[in-house]
């Protein structure tokens, strides 16, 4: 079984924004000018204070916002239905069909099927199911889950995809320590198989575990990006200084 | 329309009303008079259903029958012939029953029935269908068995009749004024007429205040006696559409 | 098929012309629709609210006897209120029979279970969402019902519309218990009906059309209403 | 007002007696009604998760035009029916004035605006909660709708029945392109009018009752179908 | 400014539940004969793994879903909609009505305003506000807050109506280390003020700073009450010794 990319397709890397900005239809500006570069190889973890952006620039990255400014390329070409397809995002608040467990994997299954074959895989279910522990929930409601089961259906539903490159919205904000870990595993082997990780966290313990570089966000600026060990050793900014000390950031 | 208005509602038959007659008869009396006439124009059944309801203050229909009943019940004051017209038989040019210049209406029905050309009855009940039906018997023939194969009972009002008529190429029996006044005639033609029984009396009764305290008896008898002077029937006789009269004043003025 | 083409000139020359009596026969139709219109949300919204938060025993045959009304003949509700109201009726003595009063209560005798059992979906979608929280704040029924309404108002409107449609063409209960009056009770469909009877289809058509054109400014100005309201306050 | 009460008697007495000339108007009325929701559905569910989904120049306009066409008047469809289908008419050939299939059309024609914007509305409130999802998986707009409409299936329903309501209580274009001929095209509502028109204002009545009656009937069964469903699969 | 209880009723607690069941729909059972006595006095902390029943169970003691068997008393008396009245939860998931920040805010304060005052009151609506730090997006539509945001949000709704007693279902799980810590200490404030805090968490860090009196879950079964420091130090089960190291529990 293999979660990583599932072709031999040209890398999507380096990830590269410029100027990146983002203004919301009320005028608010929630994206300032980021110029960024993410590269193959290692994982990246993006933190930040709440409201700092994270999940907007993750929407931007993965194409659910249009930049009101600036340009975003995946190895060179702008953002393509193509790239797209090769990329999955866990929401930080996962909409999951009013279905089944076994339902919400399957419509993926089925989307992402070879042309021709219309039905879903029932041994790939299975195992996608195994692998976030809801195998013996299979046929349950998806929307009677616990908090942490359906974050945890979310993240199977996106290695459905074997995705290329795979964002990560706070994906173990309700998860218990166990799935916590087994979580970090599973995005720890995906990323070793070759799937660029783009990770959102507040956990700081978490971060240090999973993180190769991490990028920092305030009030919609790239303050820091950084190499992890410097970066949770030695931060640079006055910013990541006080988040990592817990001290709120004005 | 409060009690003390000087306004009354008449209880008509569609055929006057689509016709137009009211048009030019109304404002004529209103100036004579004063009086504001409404015209509520239903089916034949519905008007007198109406009427004895005490929902009107006149009744416009050609039903003799049914209007001395209804001034026999106590509803009406007295009925007045008011005028007439004839019904004619109508179909489309290519007449596959021939029926072009025959003599009666008995003969009519007769090549009808025997060639099975289709035939659109009203089959509601109205003046008209009463008619229509006596002249069947007249003619010794049963159509109701063949109802829903060459006899076609629309329910339906006149003019509803005529375009179901038209557009499936049916014969139907109308009165002349709705025919007359009828816009939506494609090709088709009066292919029958003039016969004695096809005659149509329109007949006129005010509603009687025994039954209906609320009823503006005076107002209604004031219409009922305009239509049937001098003035009434001169303006019934000199209504024309197409340079044609529809209806014929034969009140018997006093 | 000439009919159609020449409706529309009809139609053309109808609405450019305006006719006075055409006026009085467009303002009559859009005040008794809209009247009735007013009347039944006042009514329907509440009932479906209720319905879409109530749980009680016989629910489900209330629900649909409501949808089942949804098919209420236009000619029966005429009949009824034409009972109820003719001379020899029970509310005889209010004399509004024939009068663009009757047409309102039958109008809205036909929409209100539209409305009812349309927002009754909506409410209660949105509902399921919102259960649990006003639950736990102890919201009181009519505060929940309340706050259900404002926060559906957008898509209710679909559901009032819905209920215009049904109430501006609507001709089977109108022609009863207004009498398709000259001057005093004809509206756009009477009028249409009558003309159809006239065997004149082209101006019947012409006619149908300037009820469309009617129904679709109706539309726009809500529809420009609403953009304006969901710029102003948010959605 | 007796009039009323004797409708029930005359009702009761229709229903128990099972008059064979009835039930042939009752299946008729229930054949075509059901005939052209089946296929409003079929035409107005695509259209409504269309529009619920898609966003172009000009939607707003698309939007206006289909709510306000669920103002409709009936006449103004059957002439348009009538037209085409009369014998002068571009159909004539085809021979279905005046038949079951004419009235089918009609009807159909009638409500399909009715269903698109009813559902339109639904599936744009689920489609909220889904966009941003679905986007994110690129789903292509066909398996968008299927899902929108799958999982909005029990809401729909709701909008089925007031189409089928609509169609059911119609009467305007049915008794045009049908004629009301009796044993052929005459359904429950073309017969309460006649009797209405002929003064029977207790059978038209008690005709009425017996159409509600089928109408909940209709609706009974919907229900229990939906229950039985939703207790199987998940809602 | 107090967000202690508002009045000088009797007190709610002691908390206790006596085999206290609940069986979904469905017939799986999710919380089996929980016996239960929570005092006034001391912060609790429930634990347990993702779909151990805390969620179900807050639910159940809160009202909003009804035992299938066993008892919920408050000081005695039967779980009652004037003892609803006083308490508030923040759910796992909050729902935000679909209006502005305020609106939300004011929704409650109009709902728990005495008779007579209809409107409600903008000053205690900025206080609530600005002590989870929305002040400044007051005007806001309120589900376009970022996640983080909607879940302070959701906790100034819950103490707009200054409940007797508490519950908080996983309240920090989105937020930034500062405003956790903020969280912290509004809880604590409350706590210290009077309101008895039942609180989820699968934060073994911040359930040590909180905890008084700690309520191990696991499948649906009580396993463990204790003293927080006891719980940490020494847990008696198996079910919370593997919890606390990250172990699955089977
Ligand atoms: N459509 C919108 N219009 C206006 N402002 C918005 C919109 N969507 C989000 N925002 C604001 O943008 C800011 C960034 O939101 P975002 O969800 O990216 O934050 P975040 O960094 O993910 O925070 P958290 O850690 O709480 O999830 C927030 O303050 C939010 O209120
Ligand atoms: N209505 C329901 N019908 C059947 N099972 C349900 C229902 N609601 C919840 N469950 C199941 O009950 C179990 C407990 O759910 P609950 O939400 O209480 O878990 P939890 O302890 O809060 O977990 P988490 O830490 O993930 O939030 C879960 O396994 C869930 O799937
Ligand atoms: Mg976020
Ligand atoms: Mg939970």
């Amino acid at each position: 079984m293999r979660d990583a990319p599932s072709h031999g397709f040209a890398s999507l890397l380096p990830l590269q924004t410029c100027d990146l900005t983002f203004t919301a239809a009320n005028g608010s500006r929630l994206i300032h000018g980021i110029d960024l570069t993410l590269d193959a190889g290692s994982l990246t973890v993006v933190m930040g204070p709440n409201g700092a952006g994270k999940s907007v620039f993750l929407r931007l990255l993965h194409g659910l916002l249009e930049p009101t400014g600036g340009t975003i390329k995946y190895a060179g070409e702008p953002l393509s239905d193509a790239i797209r397809k090769r990329q999955a995002l866990v929401f930080q608040k996962p909409v999951l069909l009013r279905r089944s467990v076994a339902a919400n994997i399957d419509f993926v299954l089925k989307l992402r099927a070879r042309p021709g074959s219309t039905q879903p895989d029932p041994v790939r279910r299975d195992e996608l199911l195994d692998q976030v522990g809801l195998l013996d929930r299979a046929a349950q409601p998806a929307r009677q889950l616990s908090g942490g089961e359906q974050q945890r259906l979310a993240l199977a539903r996106a290695l459905a995809t074997r995705p290329d490159i795979l964002f990560l919205d706070e994906p173990t904000a309700s998860l218990d320590p166990a799935s916590t870990l087994m979580i970090e595993q599973i995005t720890s082997d995906a990323h070793a198989a070759g799937t660029k990780i783009i990770c959102v966290t507040h956990d700081v313990a978490q971060a240090r575990r999973l993180a190769g570089d991490v990028v920092f966000l305030s009030n919609g600026h790239l303050i820091e990006t950084a190499n992890a060990d410097d970066f949770f050793s030695n931060p640079k900014s006055r910013e990541a200084q006080a988040y990592l000390e817990g001290r709120l950031i004005v | 329309a409060s009690a003390n208005d000087r306004s009354i509602i008449v209880q008509s038959t569609t055929s006057t009303k689509n016709s137009g007659l009211y048009n030019v008869l109304l404002p004529q009396f209103k100036k004579a008079t004063g009086i504001t006439v409404h015209i509520v124009a239903v089916g034949t059944g519905q008007a007198i259903r109406n009427a004895r309801n005490c929902d009107g203050d006149v009744l416009l229909v050609h039903a003799k029958g049914a209007e001395q009943k209804f001034v026999t019940d106590g509803f009406g004051t007295k009925r007045h012939d008011l005028m007439y017209n004839d019904f004619v038989f109508v179909g489309p040019p290519s007449d596959s029953a021939k029926i072009t210049g025959s003599k009666s209406a008995s003969d009519t029905l007769k090549k009808i029935a025997t060639s099975k050309a289709i035939f659109a009855s009203r089959g509601d009940d109205s003046g008209t269908h009463k008619k229509e039906r006596t002249l069947w018997q007249a003619a010794g023939i049963d159509p109701t068995p063949s109802s829903g194969k060459w006899y076609r009972e629309t329910g339906s009002g006149m003019g509803a009749t005529l375009n179901i008529a038209v557009g499936m190429g049916a014969y139907a029996m109308t009165d002349r004024a709705t025919w007359i006044a009828f816009k939506n005639k494609r090709d088709f033609k009066v292919l029958v007429e003039g016969d004695k029984a096809l005659f149509n009396q329109y007949g006129i009764t005010a509603v009687s205040a025994k039954k209906c305290p609320s009823v503006k008896t005076k107002l209604a008898e004031t219409f009922s006696a305009w239509l049937r002077s001098k003035s009434g029937q001169s303006a019934i006789a000199a209504y024309k559409r197409n340079g044609q009269q529809l209806f014929f004043p034969n009140a018997v003025t006093n | 098929m000439q009919d159609v083409s020449s409706a529309f000139w009809i139609a053309f020359g109808l609405v450019a012309g305006l006719d006075a009596d055409l006026l009085e026969i467009i303002a009559l139709s859009l005040r008794v629709s809209l009247f009735a219109l007013v009347i039944s949300c006042l009514i329907g919204l509440p009932v479906g609210a209720v319905l879409a938060i109530a749980r009680f025993r016989g629910r489900s045959a209330v629900l649909i006897a409501l949808n089942a009304l949804m098919g209420l003949p236009p000619v029966v509700v005429g009949l009824i209120v034409y009972l109820h109201l003719s001379r020899a009726g029970p509310l005889g003595w209010l004399n509004l029979l024939y009068t663009p009063t009757a047409m309102i209560i039958a109008q809205a005798i036909l929409i209100t279970p539209i409305i009812a059992a349309l927002s009754r979906q909506i409410l209660e979608d949105l509902h399921t969402e919102y259960a649990e929280q006003f639950r736990s704040l102890s919201v009181p029924a009519h505060t929940m019902m309340q706050a259900l309404i404002w926060d559906a108002r957008f898509s209710l409107l679909t559901v009032a519309l819905a209920g215009f449609g049904r109430a501006i063409a609507e001709v089977g209960a109108v022609i009863i218990v207004g009498g398709n009056i000259d001057h005093l009770t004809r509206v756009m469909t009477t009028a249409i009906a009558l003309e159809t009877s006239k065997g004149d289809l082209p101006l019947a058509l012409a006619l149908g059309i300037v009820l469309l054109v009617i129904a679709l400014t109706v539309n726009g100005l809500v529809m420009a209403l609403r953009m304006t309201a969901g710029r102003q306050a948010y959605a």
